[in-house]
This record gives structure tokens, sequence and C-alpha cells, in this order.
């Protein structure tokens, strides 16, 4: 074991970006572009057929999965084309490549350069755009197919509806990334924000549903005038809004960087990625903006699982990744992502840890990954942030898709103190073994694809000596989340069988068929106790609803992916693709001795793996004790209760429940407070400037008003006046 | 009507021979003046028939000055315009009975103030 | 002696410009002086017709045949069509006919004419001509 | 003189068309009096087909001013065609079909109106070819009498009668002053050619000569004030504005409809073909082309900022959706004379740097905009105590169309949003030009009020789209039912698709080309001849 562990960490030494070595792939040449193969079309292009076809379904009222099929057919060729796409791209490596689709803006007011602002609809396929389309169309066509059963409950208008706006996000989501320019990626990232915003509110007659989808568009406004003033400043500063011509631009600056001149760069050059990065923590759910994340959780499952786990919430990641060049050139851009990111980290995996509704865990859990993703990014190994937005798409979307089936088969069940053993129930089995597999990649267990993504970037962060605090600070959130995500899997998959319906039951009581959509309760405090009871008789005539072919297909793949995801990183794939790409991360001269920190004196490329393989196991031995060990049959509060039992855990345990109320203050009040202040500055601030702009042209209309009298000799004065004065001005002008 | 000496202010500029003693300033005088006179008569007049005439007014003020400039310069297209001008004075005429017949009938009254529903 | 005005100076017709000017401006001025300054009165002789005191005779409400005002409409189409065809007239006679062609000048008044016709056709089925 | 009637076969084509349709109204039998429409748009049909293929590029400034203008006039004159269907004599015309009285001609105006539709787009197209004074002078009258007459006619109602007499008479005066103003550019120049070949005498080589020179003459200068003010009129530009409102509300929808476009399209010809004339010889900087010799230029600019910002002004207050719209249409001029301002740019301008390629785009897409929200008020009306039908004109009449009529409702909404200027709708790239134009000849405060105004122009072009789509109809809304007349909801339709399709197809270019601007050599004096030989056609007299 420790044998083959060592082995292991030499290949990843070999392989991870900081050493030097014959693994490294050909640095790439920023702002030259060559002619792309065409197939890249299809990958925005099957997408937005898909949504034109599923919206002529919508039209001609169709009550079948057709639009499941249409949708899934499109999506799996839009991979393929991925796919096609991808070996292109390997095939002239460190160098992008470039698909014009059709001219979109142009405009000039003169010759001179920065008088013309064109943008088109253009593609800029490098190795980092089609790590990203790899797994975006390929998740997107597995949970296309899982959501055909998943959502059959609602077939007819609102079926149609989920997968209108589901291929029109994948459209979104191609744009933003294959776009060669700012504008199409922010009109991919708007797009993409408009379809999360449909897709949260999915059940518009949920009072929760509507006001978690416009906080999330709320949010991600923010986050977006942050980023469109990054895209004004750009235009500025570089004269162009095109990746080959901005990275072109910038080399200069890129230089000055590498040669530890970074102060000689001008201060405008160096705040746009800090605006950048505005808008990638509003869309991708960081400190402070990342509060609509958990409450997005209110959309179906399969849209959790797709947008708000494996995809949308990673474009941030992605624009980071995108402009690495830029933000290189910055000072305090990196140390803001890698602060920030480290910071949310922390606090979702505490928050997680407090909450019994298990896809809000999960929501939290993907916060704190995507905060783990942003710390990689500041510490500079961009490759280990990529490759963790890859496994993570893949385990966070199985247990998205596990959490969904239980859902789906528990009338909306989702506390965990009101489910147990679901995994030993029949036709559960798949489900279970997948959760594991998901959880095992979450707690970074040894050999998992989770495992070795996370200690890239732990071990980064040591290696860097400005970083070691938040190297701590991510070691200590890596067990968190062992504990927190074996707490989800000991006590709702293993352990005595039991469980209680959801609460909507009611709605299908003919037939015990729960579906997944409407599962409102925000933390599992919600069951009146007179309810509670009506709910537990109701459900004596309750039989679970195993998942079916679609759902245990998908789960079966995926569980599979997940598994093999953990392969990549033994070729260093990921990292190959990233170092061809422009998210490289440059050589800064450091004026003689490479400074490099060090884990109590060892190299942290070389102990990491043993350290947070220790870490996720302490993490993972907790949570046994606390939820597994002892726990007898009914899986309510009574584990909860033998905490005592387990004499010097029992504070901790304790704590627990202070952290959940803290966090929730910690939420909600700012929340509150934010709100409030929107509203007021609405109020005071948008409405009164509108009403000022609107009451200026009323009073001079009304003023004005009075001259049109409707005499016939008023308007003949004012005619000849209006003439006699023109001319006067004329004649003294003339004089 | 207007003093001698303003005349001779305008009669500044070059007079051609066979003008004789008026110079084109003095035609252009009374056609400005005319032209005045229009206007101010259709600003205060407010019978239709009156301010129609005054239009007309207007009109061959602006004849005249085209009739002097013709002379002045000596070809004929000012005068050609003069014949179209009064052709569509012409048209506006017979236009503006047939209005003013049709007004009458409906109000009794040919004080345009009359008209003064449509307003704001 | 120059023939165009642009040979001439350019100032030299600035005071046309500040007459007209001039005259606009001075009748607005009056115009709003009197309105704003002036006495109104009203009464029974400041309504009468004729201020003088001559008293109208019978009643102005008499109505004409709207027939009269239709042939004053149609004697303005033919009187108007008298001033194009003297310049004609005129200059048809003098023409060299060893340049310009005749039978186009013909031609051209013929076409003329035939628009007058086209307005007596549309006059007739109109109605204009009967007087029943 | 022959050669010039080639060029003139559109115009000769409606002319005839409405010879023949004045006599065939006239016909005792109603089903041949109801040919009047159908031939009018089959003759607008045929006419735009010959213009674009017979109209031969002009000497002067704007060489392919006639081709873009005729064609323009003849294809927005078909949906104009559509548009008014049913407006003349339609209370007359259902009594004799109740057999209530008899048919008798002198009553009757549905010739007359039809006749002199086509008259008024002749004059419209002639005043797109126009090189000649007298010939633009009678082409503006020829636009503008007819449509005193339509506007008269249009309802039976005293309003139209108000609306005619006030446009009548103050057109009357507009014509005056313009007719003043070609008079002393007359005899400032000492022609009335406004364009020749080059080499040859006319207004607008003399004026190049004189800017060369010593400077624009008085007279002329004056001269081109005046015209230009004059033809305020006919655009609706301040100070010649008043009547706008007036008129429009006074006429049946969709003659209001007619007015927004004839004479406004015939003002601008003729503005465009002044400008021209004037030359954009200016002392701007020399990269951003030249601007309007000093005086105009000011005036001009003084103008466009008065017109669009009392225009909008003026439409915020408004309860009545057809006076709302005559504001705007007003406003809208403002927006044009933006592009008359900024002038055609620098030789081989780009598009964007093209104000006069900026106006005639605009010039149709306005036309095709303002064509949609006038064919939804001419298709609603609002029942009477006594039976008989007033057309919509209160805002309030339009509530929740989208619900009850969702065809003329959602018209309305894409109608009065592309004529805000929102993307991707036509009114977007219409107006997009006009400021790049204005930017790219240093016309930056100008582009600020345009931006102000279009802000709020957005406040009550919104009230409307928002009343029709989001407000619920009235309850007592069954007053409000649809004309018997389903042309005009295909004229808004086809408009509608305009709105939507237009601005994907490359009109553009259309108006690149129609805007193409080559400078006037000045008149040299050696080659100048004197003006008497040239000009006069005929012989000498004496």
């Amino acid at each position: 074991m420790t044998h083959l562990l060592s082995h292991l960490a030499s290949v990843a030494l070999a392989a991870s970006p900081p050493a030097e070595g014959a693994a490294r792939a050909a640095a790439p040449v920023l702002g030259r572009v060559v002619e792309g193969p065409w197939t890249a079309v299809l990958i925005p292009g099957l997408p937005l057929l898909a949504a034109v076809l599923v919206a002529l379904c919508a039209a001609g009222r169709v009550r079948s999965k057709l639009p499941a099929w249409i949708t899934v057919g499109c999506l799996a060729g839009a991979f393929a084309a991925a796919v096609q796409t991808y070996l292109a791209v390997v095939h002239q490596p460190g160098l992008a490549q470039g698909v014009r689709v059709l001219e979109w803006i142009h405009l000039s007011w003169g010759e001179k350069p920065g008088q013309s602002f064109a943008a088109d609809f253009g593609l800029y396929l490098d190795s980092l755009t089609m790590l990203w389309m790899l797994f975006v169309t390929g998740l997107a066509t597995l949970i296309a197919l899982y959501a055909s059963e998943y959502m059959a409950h609602d077939l007819g208008a609102g079926y149609n509806r989920f997968y209108f706006a589901f291929a029109l996000f994948v459209f979104s989501m191609s744009c933003l990334v294959m776009g060669d320019n700012l504008i199409l990626l922010y009109l991919g990232w708007e797009g993409v924000g408009l379809c999360s915003y449909l897709l949260i509110g999915y059940f518009y007659k949920k009072p929760s549903a509507v006001a978690a989808a416009k906080k999330a568009f709320i949010m991600n406004r923010i986050g977006d005038l942050g980023l469109a003033l990054g895209i004004m400043l750009t235009f500025v500063q570089f004269g162009s809004v095109r990746y080959a011509e901005i990275f072109e631009a910038a080399a200069p600056y890129l230089t000055l960087a590498g040669e530890g001149r970074i102060g000689e760069i001008p201060l405008l050059i160096q705040l746009i990625p800090v605006l950048f990065t505005v808008g990638a923590f509003g869309k991708s759910a960081q400190l402070p903006l990342y509060v609509w994340l958990p409450d997005a959780m209110e959309g179906p499952t399969p849209v959790s699982a797709l947008i708000h786990a494996a995809t949308m919430v990673t474009a941030g990641v992605y624009l980071v990744a995108r402009f690495l060049p830029l933000y290189q050139c910055s000072t305090w851009a990196l140390p803001i992502v890698a602060w920030t990111g480290a910071g949310t980290a922390l606090l979702a995996a505490t928050i997680g840890m407090a909450q019994f509704d298990i896809k809000r865990i999960m929501a939290y859990s993907t916060v704190s990954q995507l905060g783990y993703m942003f710390a990689g990014l500041g510490v500079l190994t961009s490759a280990g942030a990529a490759y963790h937005v890859f496994t993570h798409a893949f385990f966070k979307a199985t247990l998205f898709l596990g959490c969904g089936a239980v859902m789906h088969g528990f009338a909306g069940q989702l506390d965990l103190r009101k489910l147990s053993g679901v995994a030993f129930m029949k036709g559960w089995g798949i489900v279970g073994l997948a959760m594991l597999v998901g959880c095992l990649n979450l707690a970074g267990f040894p050999f998992t694809a989770g495992f070795f993504s996370k200690d890239m970037i732990l071990a980064e962060a040591f290696a860097s000596p400005t970083y070691q605090a938040l190297g701590w600070v991510l070691l200590f959130t890596a067990g968190l989340t062992a504990y927190y995500t074996f707490r989800v899997f000991f006590r709702v998959f293993i352990g005595p069988k039991f469980y209680e319906p959801g609460d909507e039951l009611h709605a299908h009581d003919d037939h015990g068929h729960g579906h997944g959509g409407a599962h409102g309760h925000g933390d599992g405090h919600g069951h009146a106790p007179a309810k509670a009871k009506a709910t537990a008789d109701a459900a004596h005539d309750f039989h679970p609803h195993a998942p079916g072919w679609a759902i245990n297909v998908v789960m079966v793949l995926l569980t599979v992916g997940s598994i093999l995801a953990a392969y990549p990183y033994l070729i260093s794939w990921v990292p190959g693709l990233i170092d061809a790409s422009s998210a490289r991360v440059i050589e800064v001269a450091h004026g003689g001795e490479h400074a490099h920190g060090t884990f109590f004196g060892y190299d942290p490329h070389a102990v990491m793996y043993y350290v947070s393989a220790i870490v996720g196991a302490v993490g993972i031995i907790f949570a046994f004790v606390l939820h597994f060990v002892g726990r007898t049959g009914a899986a309510t509060a009574k584990a909860d209760a033998l905490l005592p039992v387990f004499g010097p855990l029992a504070r901790w345990a304790q704590n627990k429940w202070y952290v959940d109320e803290f966090y929730n203050f910690l939420v909600r009040v700012p929340l509150l407070v934010i709100s409030h202040v929107l509203h007021l500055a609405d109020k005071l601030l948008v409405d009164g400037l509108v009403d000022l702009a609107g009451f200026m042209p009323q009073a001079a209309g009304r003023g004005l008003r009075r001259q049109q009298t409707g005499a016939l000799n008023g308007y003949a004065f004012g005619m000849v006046l209006g003439v006699g004065v023109i001319a006067a001005i004329g004649a003294v002008l003339l004089w | 009507m207007i003093g001698g000496t303003l005349v001779t202010l305008l009669a500044q500029g070059p007079i051609p021979a066979d003008m004789g003693g008026v110079t084109l300033a003095h035609y252009l005088v009374v056609s400005a003046v005319m032209f005045v006179l229009g206007l101010v008569g259709f600003m205060v007049r407010r019978n239709l028939i009156i301010m129609f005439l005054c239009t007309e007014l207007m009109f061959q003020a602006a004849g005249i000055a085209l009739i002097a400039f013709s002379r002045f310069h000596m070809n004929h297209t000012g005068q050609t315009f003069v014949i179209f001008v009064l052709t569509v004075a012409a048209a506006e005429a017979a236009m503006a009975l047939a209005l003013v017949v049709l007004l009458f009938r409906r109000k009794e009254t040919l004080d345009g103030a009359a008209w003064r529903e449509l307003k704001g | 002696m120059p023939t165009l005005l642009a040979d001439t100076d350019v100032g030299s017709y600035l005071p046309i410009l500040l007459l007209i000017t001039m005259a606009i401006v001075f009748a607005i001025a009056n115009l709003a002086a009197s309105n704003l300054i002036g006495p109104r009165r009203t009464g029974h002789v400041k309504g009468m017709t004729y201020e003088s005191g001559m008293n109208p005779v019978g009643t102005a409400r008499k109505r004409f045949n709207v027939r009269f005002y239709l042939i004053a409409m149609v004697f303005l189409v033919f009187d108007i069509e008298i001033i194009f065809l003297y310049p004609w007239a005129v200059t048809f006679p003098n023409i060299d006919h060893a340049v310009a062609d005749g039978a186009v000048w013909l031609g051209r008044i013929l076409f003329f004419l035939l628009t007058t016709v086209v307005a007596y056709v549309y006059g007739y089925r109109k109605g204009v001509f009967r007087f029943d | 003189m022959i050669e010039k009637i080639g060029a003139l076969w559109p115009e000769i084509i409606l002319f005839a068309a409405a010879c023949i349709v004045m006599v065939v109204g006239l016909s005792p039998t109603a089903a041949v009096r109801r040919l009047c429409a159908p031939l009018a748009g089959a003759a607008l049909i045929v006419a735009g087909i010959v213009a674009w293929f017979t109209t031969p590029a002009a000497h002067g400034p704007l060489p392919m001013l006639p081709l873009f203008g005729k064609t323009l006039v003849a294809g927005v004159g078909v949906l104009l065609a559509l548009l008014l269907a049913g407006t003349p004599d339609r209370e007359y015309e259902s009594a004799i079909a109740r057999g209530a009285t008899g048919y008798d001609p002198i009553r009757a105006n549905r010739a007359e109106f039809w006749a002199f539709f086509l008259f008024s787009l002749t004059g419209a197209m002639l005043c797109a070819g126009a090189d000649d004074l007298i010939w633009l002078f009678l082409a503006l009258e020829l636009t503008s009498l007819p449509t005193y007459i339509m506007v008269a006619v249009s309802t039976g109602r005293n309003r139209s009668m108000e609306a005619a007499v006030k446009y009548f008479f103050l057109g009357a005066l507009g014509a005056a002053v313009f007719l003043y103003g070609f008079t002393l550019l007359y005899g400032g120049t000492g022609t009335t050619r406004l364009f020749a070949p080059a080499g040859e005498p006319s207004i607008a080589s003399i004026l190049a000569a004189q800017a060369a020179g010593p400077g624009i003459n008085a007279v002329a200068m004056t001269g081109l004030v005046l015209s230009f003010l004059g033809v305020c009129f006919k655009i609706a530009a301040v100070p010649m504005h008043f009547y706008t409102p007036d008129v429009y509300q006074g006429a049946s929808s969709a003659v209001a409809g007619f007015l927004a476009f004839v004479p406004k399209a015939a003002g601008f010809f003729t503005i465009l073909i002044l400008a021209g004339a004037a030359g954009w010889w200016g002392s701007s900087p020399v990269d951003a082309g030249g601007s309007l010799p000093q005086p105009l230029h000011q005036i001009v600019l003084i103008v466009a900022i008065l017109t669009m910002s009392v225009g909008n002004a003026l439409a915020v207050v408004q309860s009545s959706a057809k006076r709302m719209l005559a504001y705007s249409s007003i406003a809208h001029s403002g927006y044009m004379l933006v592009g008359v301002v900024a002038g055609p740019g620098p030789a081989n301008a780009p598009y964007t740097s093209n104000g006069v390629a900026a106006v005639l785009f605009y010039l149709l897409s306005y036309g095709v905009m303002n064509l949609g929200a006038f064919a939804v008020l001419a298709s609603l009306e609002r029942r009477r105590a006594d039976g008989s039908a007033d057309e919509a004109d209160d805002v309030n009449d339009l509530k929740g169309l989208c619900a009850t009529r969702p065809l003329l409702g959602w018209t309305l909404v894409l109608s009065v949003v592309g004529l805000l200027g929102l993307p991707p709708l036509l009114g977007f790239w219409a107006k997009l030009p006009l400021f790049t134009s204005a930017i790219s000849s240093n016309e930056i405060g100008l582009v600020i009020v345009l931006g102000l105004n279009s802000a709020v122009a957005a406040y009550y072009y919104l009230r409307l789209a928002s009343v029709a789509l989001l407000e619920s109809p009235e309850l007592t809304n069954d007053t409000v039912r649809s004309s018997p007349f389903p042309a005009r909801a295909v004229a808004g339709l086809a408009s509608a698709v305009g709105i939507v399709l237009l601005a994907a197809w490359p009109l553009n270019q259309w108006a690149m080309q129609g805007g193409r601007y080559q400078r006037v050599e000045p008149l040299k004096a050696a080659e100048g001849t004197p003006p008497a030989r040239v000009d006069a056609g005929a012989p000498a007299a004496r």
C-alpha cells in the first residue's frame, strides 16, 4: 500500500505543473489562431437545434417523451462533435484554433486602431475549451437521459418547458466556453443565468421556488455588473474583445510579470482581472455572493446536478483560467481569488455539516468544492483547479442524481433523520453503490479522483511560501468534508432500514408515486408533529418507488465515470491540456533562489497524499462513530442523543448545533439586510431616478402643451416667431 | 413707405444700366415688405378668406422678387418660375375656396378661431 | 457689369437679410406689445360688422348654390391654362425651325392641353356641368 | 429636355393611373368604384418595379438618391394603399348599399381620394429625382396639396374639417416661406438648376465656387435657410410643427399614417437635395468629412435638437395614442436631422459614418414601423352611442390588446418597441448609424441629446406597449371592436414582419448606395458660361 502510494506520488510529481520535466506540454502560443474543424460548430449548434425542436413540440402541445429523446439525441451528437473537435485540437498542441460561424457585430467609427468594435459569432478552440466542453456535453447527455424518467410526472407543457430550457442552457454554456470574444462569452454568461433562473423557478407555483429563482438572478446580476465593467475596461485598454487580440496585446505585460516587474504594469490593466473576479464569484457562488446556490436547489434535481453542480457554476473557474495571463499581470487578483476561495470552502463546509436536507448538504459541498477550485487557481495550480473541476463534475453529478433518486422514490423526502438503510432496500442497490463511490470521491478517499485533484491544490498551497496558512485552512476543510459527506452516507444509505415518505404523498394518494419536484422544507425543521403523524399514517400503504432503467443506467455510467476520472491523472492528461492553453502558469523569476514552501520540512508534493489521506480517514471515522456505530433502527434524532456516550466528541457534536444556528443567522440576516438594502436602493435610487427622468420631460411637456392652443392664429404666430428667431440666429452667425 | 436713406443703403450694389434708376434693391424691398405684410396679416386676421389672401400675398411677393432677379440675371428662369408659382397659387385658391365653403356650411362662420376642438 | 451676384461683394446684400429680420422682429414685437399693453374692449359697437356705424343690410346667412363655387373652381383651371399658353404662343412663331423641332414644340403644348381634357372629363363625370 | 422624361417613367405611370382612377371611381356601379384601391396598389407595384430598373444615376452630389427615393416611396406606398382601404366614403357607400340613397357623383369622394393618394406619392417621387428648383417646388406642392383634401374627407366629422383647415392654412404659410427661400436662392446664384453635369453652372457648383472663394453669398444663404425652415413644415420639425398633433388626431388613423410618411419623405428628400447643393464643405476636421456651410449647419443643429426634445416632451404627456404618435413623429424628424448635420462623411466613408445613408435608412425604417402602429389604430373602432363607429384613439382603448386581439396587439408592441429602437428590431439598426455618424463627425453634444431623447421616448413608447401587453382589458371594452377592413390588419402584419425581418436584410447596403456622396466641383470662372444662355430652355423671346 505505502509503496503504491509513493509510486503514485512520484508519477504525480512528474506530472504536476510546477515540476519541470518531459511531461510538460508544449507552451501555448497565445494570440495566434489557426483554422479549426467545422465540426466544432455542431457543439453549440445541436443544442440550439434541440431547443428549437422542443419549442416546436411545445407549440404543438406534445404530451410524450419526445422532447427528451430529441434533447438526448442532439446532446449526444454534440458530445460526439466535442470528441471529434478535441482530437483535432490536441493534434496541434499549444495552438488555439478558430472557427468563424457568422459575422455578428461590426462597428467602426474611424480608421485608427481602437476605433472599431468587432465581435463575431466565432469559436476559440484550445485544450481548455475542449476540456470544458467534453464534460459539459457528456454530462448534459447523461443527465438529460436521467431527467427523461425523473420529470415524467410532468409530461406535457412542463416537460417541454424543462427540456427547452435545458437545451438552451447547453447552447448558452457552449457559447460561454467556446466563444472567441468577450461579448459572446457575456451572451453565454447571461444565457446560462437566464436558463438557471427559468429552471430554478420551474415549479413556479411554489413561492419558495420563485423566491429562489429571483435571488439567484439578483445575486448573479451583481456579479455580472463586475464582468460587464471588466469587459468594457478590457476593450478600452486593449482595443478589442477578441481573446487572440487581447492575449497578443497583453503579451508585453505578461513578460513584465514574468521578469518580476509587476509593479510597472499600469493600474487599470491590473484592475481588469479584479473586475472579472467579481463576475466569477457571482456565477460560481463564492463569498459573499454564494447564498443563491443552496436556495437554487428548489429546481428539479437534474438541474441541480447539471447546472448548479457540474457545469454552470464552474463558469467562473473557466473565466479565471481563460484569463490567467491577465491574472498573472495583477498584484491583487490572485490573492483575492485564493483567499476568497479558501474562506468559502471552510464556511460552506461548516454549514454543510449542520444541515439535515441531504440535497442542501450537497449544495453546500458544491460551494465548498468551488472554493477549492478558486483557491487552486489563486495558488497558481490552474491544472489542479481544472482537474478538480473535471473530477467534481462527475462525482457531484453522481451524488446529486443519487439524492434525486431518493427524493423521487420517497415522495420528496430528503431529511436524513427520516431515512435509513436505503441502499439495502429492494431495487436501490445501484443507487447506494453510486452514492458510496461519490461520497468516497468527495471525501478524498485514497485512489479516488477527488483525492488526487484535491491533493494537487493542497500540495501547491503548501508549496507556496505565502500560502501556508491557506493550505491549513484547506486541509482542515478536507477533514470536515469527509465528515459531512459520510454523515449523509452512513445515515441515509446504510444502517437499519427505515423510511418516512415525504410530504408530497397527499398529492398522489392514488398510488405511492412520489415525485421529485417540490421538496420544500429548508433544513428539516419544517414538520409539525401533527403533520408528521398524519404523514406516518399515510405511509402505511406507501411503497418506495425504486428507480427505473434510465436512472439506473445513468447512475452506473456516472459512477464508472467518477472512478475512471482518477485514471487521466496518471497520464497527466488534464495538466497537459491546461498547460497547452492560455491557463498555463508562467514562470516568475525570483531574482536568485526559488523560494519554496515546505510541510514540516518535507516537500509538500511528496507528503501531501499521506496527510490528506489521513485527514480524510479521520473525517470518515468521525462520521462512522457518530452516525453509524450504535445507531439502532430509528434514524431520527436518536443518533444525536447517543452522542454523549462517545465521550470526548460530545462537545464537538453540540457545537454542531451551535454552528448550524450561527450560520443560519449569518446567512439569513445579511440576506435580509441585503435584500432590504437592495429594496431600499431600488425604491429610493432607481425609482427616484426613473421618476426624476420621467418628471423632467413631463414638466417640459406640460409647459409646451400650453402653446398647443388649437387656435390657427396661435400656431401661425408660433411658426413665424420660430422662423424669425432662427433666421435672426442665422443672421447673427453670418455677421 | 420706407425712408429714402434705407433705399440708398440697400442700393449700394451695382446697378444694371437698363434697370434705369430703379435698382434690384427697390424690387426686393417691395417684395420683402409684401412678404412680411402677408405674414403679419396671416397672424393677426382670423377670417379664413383674409388669411388665405395673406398667403397669396406672400406668394406674389416671391413672384416679384423672382421677376426682379430674372431681370437682374438676364435670364428667363425666374419668369418661368413665376408662371408655375401662379399655377400653384391658383390650385391653392381653388382648394381654399372649397374648404372655406365646406367649413362655412358646418359652422356658419368664417372665423378661424371657431375651429379649436383639437388641442394640447 | 457682373451678371452673377456671386461676383459681387458678399456683404453687399446682407442688408436685405437684415431688413427681413428687422421686419419680422418688428411685426412680432408690435403684436406682443399690443397684446400685452393694449386695451381690450368688448361691447355692442365693437362686435358690429362695420365699426364705422354702417348697418349691414339683410342677412349674411344667405346661401348660394354650391354650383357657383364649382364654376368658380373650374374657371380657375382654364384661367391658369391661359398663362401657360401665352408664353408658348409668343415663343412658337419665333423659333428657328432649322434648330428646334417645331413638331416637338407643338406636341408639348398638346400634351399640356390633354391634361386639361382629363380635368374636363373628370368634371363632366362629377356632374359639374349639369345645371338642373 | 426629352431625355429627362426617360427618368420619369414611374411618375408617369402613377400619374396615368391617377387619371384612370379619377374617372373609374366616379362610376355609378359600386363594383367598378371598388376597383380604385386595387388599381392604385397595382400601379404602385408596377411603378416601384419600373423605378428599380429604369431610374438612372443623377448628376450632382447624391447620384443614387432618385433610385432609392422612388423605390422606397413606391414600396411603402403599397402598404399605405392597404392601410387606407375603406377610408373614403365609408358611410356614404354603406348608405347606398342599404338603399337609403342613390349614387350621386357630386357627393362621392372615393375617386378623388385615391387619385390624390397617387398624386401625392407621385410628388414624393418627383422630389427624390428633382434637379431644378422649379421642379422641386412643384413636386413639393404636388405632394402636399392632395393631402389637405385627403385629411378633409377622411372622416365625416368636424374634427377632420378642423384638421384640414389647420393643415391647409399652415401648409400654405410653410409653402410661402420655402418659396421665398427658393426665390432668394435663385437670386443669389442666378440659376434654378440644382445639379448639372460637371463644368456647367448649377446652384451646387456655383455655391461650391462661392464657398471656395469669398464665402457663400448672403442672399443665397438666406435662401437656403428660409428653404430649410419652410420644408421643416413637411417634416414636422420645430418651429413648423404646431399643426402635427391636431392634424393627425383629426384625420382618420389611416390618413394620419399616410401623413406621417409621405410628406416627411418628400421633405427629407428636399432637405438632402438642398444640403447636397450647399455641400458639406464646412471646416470641421478633415477626417470627419466637413459640415454644412456655417450658419446653415448651426441652424439645422438647433432645429434638430429642438425638434426631438419638443416632440418627446410633448409626447410624454399625451393620453391620445394618435397625438402621442404625432409628437413622436416630430421627434423622429429630429433624429433624422442628426444625420443631415453629420453629413456623408469623408470620401468612401463606411456606412456607419455616412449620415445621409443613415437618414435614408431611418426613413425606410420609420415608414415601416410607423405604419404598423397606425395600422393597429386604424383597425380598431370605438362604437359610439348612436351606433356609428369612431376610430380608437385613447391609449386606454388599447388595454389588453395582446390578450383580446393577439395579432393587432403584438403588431403594436413590435411597432412601438421598434420605434423606440430596442435591439434587435429594425429601429435599433436604424438609429445606430445616426449615432455613429454623428460621433464620427464630432457632434458629441448632439449625440448626447439624441441619447437622452431616446431615453425619454422609452417612457411613452413602453407605456403604449405595456398597456397593450400587461394591462387587462377594460370591462366595458366591448365597445372596442375590429374595423371591417382586414386589409388594414394585413398592412400592420406586413410591417410587423418587416420590423423583425428587415433588420436581418442587407437593406442598409441599399441605403448606403442611396446615400453615396460625391463632391461637386466648384464652377470655374473660365468655363462659367453666363446662366442666361445655359438656363433658358427656350430660344430668346425677342
